[in-house]
């Protein structure tokens, strides 16, 4: 696979980020060493009312919490979690 | 998952059903801890509340937080927590923490109802009275007037 | 006494009833105490207890002490106590504390086990598996050989 | 009633010490002016092994706990207990 060649990505949405987006679940291709925080840039452009995701939250890669710097990897899970409210 | 016990579940909790599957007879102090939905909010009148998770993450995240309560004190740890739509009065999260004195158990239970509210990815709808419907957000202040 | 509950009891317990007994739709958070017959008590194999109280004096104690509770969080809390004789695995005290939040729930019941522990005229006598009984006293450590 | 004639006292006896007296409960005269400390002396004569019943045990007149100083009064009730063991 050429270095070049787009990753694609399924980003998953819940409660709030998931009423903003119209779904809660999409699926992305983005480029080659894309980051986590470009995935989330390329879903906030797709809002209506972008700063409905703020500039930091919590993420998880693969069901683990993550940060905006990770890179990610083709087939990658990537969660964007609301504040969590359980309990 | 492997044969690990589903611990977000969509049907009503059974605190005793819970209890007998940490207990042992070595076991002298039994702690449990319930949430249950209240009537009210921030002054708002709730009528129900809906949950949501995302499960997968959500089951290794109280799979963390128990062996964590189990490797700090000497207590056998269970949890379950309800997802869908409750009304006034259900349960919504059961913690069991079994041991053989009160100390610990205590402890472990405060703790990890504590670790379940800060960290499992589960997220509350509130249904209001007046039929408005807020995703509760624990890190601000829900106002007056705002909606979901 | 008057129309007041019976809280200590010859018959077993029973956790969803005294629960039931103190919550309320304005609850959101109910912690329950389980005291239990352990299989040992330092270092002896017990194979029952048996608990004897001077029960008027008993019953005055614990609702003295579920008003201390009471007044001090925002609780509605109940305890009973099983006198008589016990097996390894029965429950022999129970306290429930429900509130609006848990912090003053989990508060309220430990205050009150410790209370009831403390205070409340009931003793103890354990059965060892070589046959010999005991009457346990929490001030002085049991002796191996110490008897009756 | 004259200030010399004797005051009935009901003492109760728990747990180990019921053990001790053989028996929970016992029906005493007492000189008018007596303290819970002279009913136990009383009691305290009447075991085998006297020093069972430490010199300032748990006591409670008419179900409220109370001291060795404590004056009696006939009909009174006086429970010595145990250390607690509750729980």
């Amino acid at each position: 696979m050429s270095v070049r060649e787009p990753l694609t990505v399924q980003v998953l949405l819940f409660a709030r980020y998931a009423e903003e987006a119209g779904t809660d679940s999409l699926t992305l291709e983005v480029p080659s060493g894309s980051t986590v925080g470009g995935v989330l840039d390329l879903v906030r452009a797709r809002l209506s009312r972008p700063h409905a995701l703020p500039p930091r939250p919590l993420v998880a890669l693969n069901r683990s919490q993550t940060d905006l710097l990770s890179e990610v990897r083709s087939g990658d899970e990537l969660a964007i979690l609301p504040p969590v409210a359980g309990g | 998952m492997s044969a690990a016990p589903r611990r977000v579940v969509e049907t009503s909790l059974d605190a005793g059903e819970l209890r007998a599957l940490v207990t042992d007879s070595g076991h002298g102090a039994v702690v449990l801890f319930e949430g249950v939905v209240r009537d009210s909010h921030q002054g708002h009148s709730v009528t129900s509340l809906e949950y949501t998770a995302y499960l997968p993450m959500a089951e290794v995240t109280l799979e963390d937080i128990i062996h964590e309560a189990q490797r700090r004190w000497r207590v056998r740890v269970e949890v379950r927590h309800r997802i869908g739509r409750l009304t006034v009065g259900e349960s919504s999260v059961l913690v069991v923490a079994a041991g053989a004195h009160r100390e610990e158990s205590f402890l472990a239970c405060r703790h990890v109802i504590d670790e379940v509210k800060a960290r499992v990815p589960i997220w509350k709808r509130e249904r209001y009275a007046d039929g408005r419907e807020v995703w509760v957000d624990p890190t601000v202040p829900t106002l007056p007037g705002e909606s979901g």
